[in-house]
């Protein structure tokens, strides 16, 4: 490891680095198909490119470039001291990114599955979502959390968690879902930009999917701050008037789905991707829920003490005078996930959340 | 007290070899070995052997039905990787290579003894006894662990790595409270031993002086990443002594040399004097799992180099040499190995898929109302299917 | 330590034994001022002796009898095979506890402190809660964690966290919380004697509590099977006909002391003690509700993703009709727990309850 | 790669020495001690030093320093202790009788090192420079750190046991790929040792050749649990070598030594030889917080021994008898030591009350929407509580 960490960035006068840098840049100009993967792996590239006190770090992101590939290139393209494989601890690998955000690093780490977060989860709640509020913010933590989350790859056991209740619960972390491409590239940069700890999940359903995406136009957007913030922001998915799907991640292209599936049976579903579950984003959903009267909100979890269920706890607390029927919710159910052969009956799925939409009290309006 | 048992039994058994404590708790000089890559016995002087670390020959009778077990063990790993290039099983995270440690590790315990193996080590469970189809419901994904570990005395394979190490020491604590002779065996990879649950479990099976034998198959990669960035330690078994029990590391692909080791370790155990650690160096021969891609991180030639130590072949020489395996014994073997792989075809074969009624049977003893109620949700949703069928 | 552990029931001829449980019995006869400690510390002298399996581990708990003296002279009484002290290391006890449970025993273990459970976060959600149902009920872990929890003591960082929301979002813990010196008791030999694994959160403001109890009388009337089950079953804690106040372990005492403020007021509140949070008694609460026409949900721990939105969501859920006004939450902050000067602030007082019972949209009853 | 390079630090310093490197990485056959329980010096021989563990006595004037920050710290405690008592400040864990430990922590860092203390280092955390009352801010309940971790290179006192040795290597390995020569130092307790965090942050630190010492102070007890139910290793000190970095064990109470040993390791640290473990064997003399009952674990004799061993009176004989220690300088460093302790009765006379608004100040480094709801809400019911009055 060489003692001193240069700065890949051109303005340095890295002329590999440089070459590396234009390269990739020009493979990413221009509208192509570009995979939910692939737009991760770009994030984190131009976010290092930019500013080298960027690191990433965890298993088997180095050489490997992750069991995923999110990482794959950036040790070869930035170096081993920026992009590194650690021993085999994850209380370890977030323990020692809180002591390299202490000091000046922008740490972002992989955790390799949803459940292999756990053995993290003291170092995670008492001092990442802590060490910021308890020095009255003179100790902030810049880090990111990466975690691949969620089920609908036929995974084994500790493979297909929905984790996110458990750091959404936690104050002092702000926790991010993307659902599109689009969305993939620009909530990591935001993530690695935010001066607070980013618990960042990812669907890793997700992965494989495509988008048509300029991720160079995306970049420059991002870095003149020329595309409106995510954080603390939801989006609508699709636009619709007769009940509203609330949903992330991984079940917003259930939801869409659902949606276009009930349009051919006449209900127009506004659908709501949340993106950002701290901070929430309580007036783009409310609004639609005050619009169309009804709502369903879906997630893969069990929903057990959810961020669904804070979802229409919200909701009703907020629009209660503007419900026409219940606030339901379609989640996961209340046991562990399944083996990969049973998981299509645990996953929420468009036919239930279009018994969900139907029994939202049609009837009375007529 | 417990901490004065374990000093005790320390400090007996050390002056029982005539040696410091600290010479027994530290590893030999080098890795024992018994067998060459040839096949051939190394002289007793050279086998690593040393005052207090000493390791006799097992029996003709073990190393033949060791041997078998080898056979197997390699046929069981090259027919489940066949099933899962067929697409016919959904995952195999293959001991090829290996399969001398997996042996030895269910060969060494009696009857009572309990085993705690992790996602690798299939051959090992079926060693113990655990009937073929029961370990491939996991990896057909039909359910997280089809077998029953209290008939077997072997525990569910554990994913979350390290975690099993310290239901082992549970295991074996409550055997001791009960006054009986339980010894466990507690497995896990080389990457397993940087988790702080590798730690916590040496550390209370030392202070309460438990008979668990920690058998760390160090194969040189966890995933990716390999030995020298997990651990820059002398060897693993030098972390024995920072707990305060004894390290020996082995050849991982000399079944005799692991029978002599890990038998001596399971008799220290059972005879009240606490846990031991033992390394095997050996190696993993092909990828992590069939969803890894091993030329991303490593040289052929460094696998091919391995392929001369291959466990199988040194211990069918030695037999042969010793003329202990004969040509029936050789087609007798294999015969019985063929039978396990058919088994196993046959198993994949069967269509038997699994109810989805069972999602909410088995979260508690009794469905709670919520999990009734779900239960129905889904019930109701299946009907309306078939009806609409 | 002994090779052999003898059963300490008086059956087994034990003399010293038999005398100590002699003495105990006497002791807990007739109708006392007992606290909430000494009711758990005597559930599990109780189970202790009628049970050789059961047995009791974690830091301090030896001879100390536990920071909170919980565990107070158990050593003692049952030797130190079947009340002792462990090496610090959460994640150890818990792991051991596991082993041991599979192996015949029936362990109840002690995490010191809320926040000092979370370095056994891994084994609780990928082992405690999953063992059963990996092996298809062939590995049942009929073991109990114990965790003080939740604030009112004026602890500093880390001692008073309300952390049953991580639990309970996690399938296969059951999850209890007594609030009342009888509960303790009764609550505590369900839990030991439960088949599934239960995390036993105990109020830890509540330990020096009293109440006029029957300490032997409850002995035989849960020995004896006299008493209904608490698991699953909400108790009314107060009947009230106006609205419905919802809480749990330290909540109750706060949300019956606003009770008596409302009645003054001329209110008449419904006080729920939720007791089993896992599983969830819908009944006697959506009763309630029904009834009342108007609910709030008090809890401690911050509102965002919690069991309080749990509430919320199932009642709304399965009450609408019902409803007179959204069902609103008085829950901690959604901050981390402050530093003791500040606590006051951060806990659901009286006043807060109260302020969001005048918001229930009484006026529109008028 | 990062392993060859700790690999090859420790071959080279061990081959400096002309040791093997597992006898550099063993600790000395017994601890490091330097002055006798009167504060005569041992003989050289007699220091527990052997070949590759040799520690030079410290300057007169290093001396000097350490022993002032010795009785200052002895006053800190025992002023801390009685406000306590008085009921003036919520909390205090002492650390009486280990305050050579604390001197000598803080001592053998350079100002751009860092420190890594727990709850019980409050006068470590003040010799390396932290304002008194800004240590107070947590013990008087106002908020839960006080300090600037940045100003004073003092992170905030851990509670969470062993979790901030994992910061610290954070730290030095951020400040290494700067290429800058910062040291660490990391302190935790005999019983912490027992978490896996440990385990994780030793470790790592080696594999990434980082320079940090790890200062376990072993004062026999984790409340009340006595070190022989944590841990049956021969020494803490000799879990380093499982690591593959140097563990070195060293009198607690003798804060000649303590200077010279972490002083050593803070210099082979700094000159790029990896990380060190270093034990210390101290005792604590009161219980562990006033809110601990000691009486209820240890018998009051074992205490009385303790005092025998007290680090300010060994010390203090010592730099009397060398003509080092006069009456003025004593009379001088008695003053400042008061001083301190008026500084600590006054800034908890102070009647400043937190902010309640602050509650939602700093949870993020800009409140968000629901923060900014639920502010307002407190804010309103206190406006009306004083409209009330
Ligand atoms: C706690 C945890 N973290 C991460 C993983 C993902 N994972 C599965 S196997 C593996 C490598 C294990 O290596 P090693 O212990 O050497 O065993 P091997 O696979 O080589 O037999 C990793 C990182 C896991 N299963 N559990
Ligand atoms: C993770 C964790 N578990 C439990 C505790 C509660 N606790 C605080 S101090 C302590 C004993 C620590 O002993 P030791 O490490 O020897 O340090 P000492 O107090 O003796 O300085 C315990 C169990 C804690 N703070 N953190
Ligand atoms: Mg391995
Ligand atoms: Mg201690």
């Amino acid at each position: 490891m060489s003692p001193t960490i240069s700065t890949s960035s051109p303005a340095n006068g890295n002329v590999s680095a440089e070459t590396a840098a234009q390269a990739a840049r020009s493979a990413n100009t221009g509208v192509q198909s570009v995979t939910f993967a692939k737009a991760l792996n770009t994030a984190l590239a131009d976010a290092m490119e930019l500013d080298s006190s960027v690191l990433m770090f965890g298993e088997d992101v180095g050489v490997l470039g992750g069991v995923f590939r999110i990482t794959d290139g950036l040790t070869k393209r930035f170096g081993s001291d920026r992009c590194f494989d650690t021993p085999l601890a994850e209380s370890g690998i977030v323990g020692m990114a809180i002591g390299m955000a202490m000091n000046g690093m922008r740490p972002v780490i992989e955790m390799q599955f949803d459940a292999f977060a756990y053995p993290a989860f003291e170092q995670i709640a008492s001092h990442v979502a802590k060490m910021h509020n308890r020095t009255k913010g003179k100790m902030p933590l810049p880090l990111v959390i990466r975690i691949p989350y969620a089920g609908g790859i036929g995974g084994v056991e500790h493979h297909c968690d929905s984790s996110e209740a458990y750091y959404a619960h936690t104050p002092g972390l702000k926790v991010f879902t993307p659902a599109t491409v689009k969305d993939a590239y620009l909530m990591l940069r935001e993530a690695i930009d935010s001066p607070d700890p980013v618990v960042f999940m990812e669907p890793k359903k997700l992965y494989w999917t495509k988008e048509q995406v300029d991720l160079g136009a995306l970049r420059l957007a991002h870095e003149t701050a020329a595309v409106p913030p995510t954080e603390g922001k939801a989006a609508i998915a699709r636009p619709g008037t007769d009940a509203t799907l609330i949903a992330y991640g991984p079940s917003v292209s259930t939801a869409l789905a659902a949606a276009e599936a009930a349009a051919l049976e006449g209900r127009n579903l506004e659908v709501i991707d949340v993106r950002s579950i701290v901070p929430f984003d309580d007036e783009t959903i409310c609004a639609s829920v005050r619009k169309t009267g009804r709502a369903v909100v879906i997630a893969e979890a069990p929903g057990f003490v959810s961020v669904a269920s804070e979802i229409v706890a919200r909701v009703q607390e907020r629009c209660f005078h503007s419900l026409a029927a219940p606030v339901l919710r379609v989640t996961g159910f209340d046991t562990p996930f399944p083996a990969p052969k049973l998981e299509k009956y645990f996953l929420p799925s468009v036919d239930r959340i279009l018994d969900a939409v139907d029994s939202l009290q049609w009837e009375e309006e007529a | 007290m417990t901490n004065n048992e374990s000093r005790e039994a320390i400090e007996q058994v050390s002056s029982k070899f005539g040696i410091t404590p600290e010479d027994y708790m530290l590893p030999a000089r080098t890795e024992i070995h018994m067998l060459d890559v040839n096949g051939k016995l190394h002289p007793a002087g050279e086998q690593g052997a040393e005052p207090g670390h000493e390791y006799p020959l097992p029996s003709p009778a073990a190393l033949m039905a060791a041997y078998e077990q080898l056979v197997i063990g390699r046929r069981v790993n090259d027919q489940n990787s066949a099933l899962v290039r067929q697409g016919r099983m959904a995952v195999y995270p293959s001991s090829h290579g290996q399969e001398a440690c997996q042996v030895a590790a269910a060969l060494c315990l009696g009857e009572n003894d309990w085993m705690f193996p992790t996602y690798r080590d299939s051959v090992a469970v079926m060693a113990k006894g655990v009937a073929p189809m029961e370990v491939m419901t996991s990896f057909r994904g039909d359910w997280h662990s089809g077998y029953d570990p209290n008939q077997y005395k072997v525990s569910v394979q554990a994913t979350p790595l390290t975690t099993q190490l310290l239901h082992a020491v549970g295991v074996a604590h409550a055997a001791k409270l009960r006054g009986e002779d339980t010894v466990v065996l507690a497995m896990c990879g080389d990457g397993a031993t940087s988790e702080g649950d590798f730690h916590e479990a040496l550390n209370f099976a030392a202070v309460f002086n438990l008979p668990v034998i920690f058998f760390v198959q160090n194969n040189q990669y966890a995933i990716s990443v390999p030995l020298s960035q997990q651990s820059v330690a002398p060897s693993l078994a030098h972390k024995a002594v920072g707990y305060g029990m004894a390290g020996e590391r082995v050849d991982g692909n000399d079944l005799v040399a692991l029978l002599s080791v890990l038998g001596r370790a399971v008799r220290l155990a059972r005879d009240g004097n606490g846990p031991l650690l033992v390394e095997a160096h050996t190696y993993r021969m092909q990828a992590h799992t069939n969803a890894d891609d091993a030329t991303r991180y490593r040289e052929d030639a460094e696998v091919q180099a391995w392929i001369a130590k291959d466990p199988l072949t040194r211990m069918r020489s030695y037999l042969a040499d010793a003329g202990l395996l004969t040509e029936e014994s050789e087609a007798r073997i294999t015969a019985s190995s063929e039978a396990v792989a058919k088994t196993l075809r046959d198993g994949m074969n069967s269509e038997e898929t699994p109810d989805p009624a069972e999602l909410f049977a088995y979260v508690f003893s009794t469905p709670t109302t919520q999990l009734t109620e779900q239960a129905h949700l889904l019930a109701d949703e299946l009907a309306r299917e078939e009806d609409t069928k």
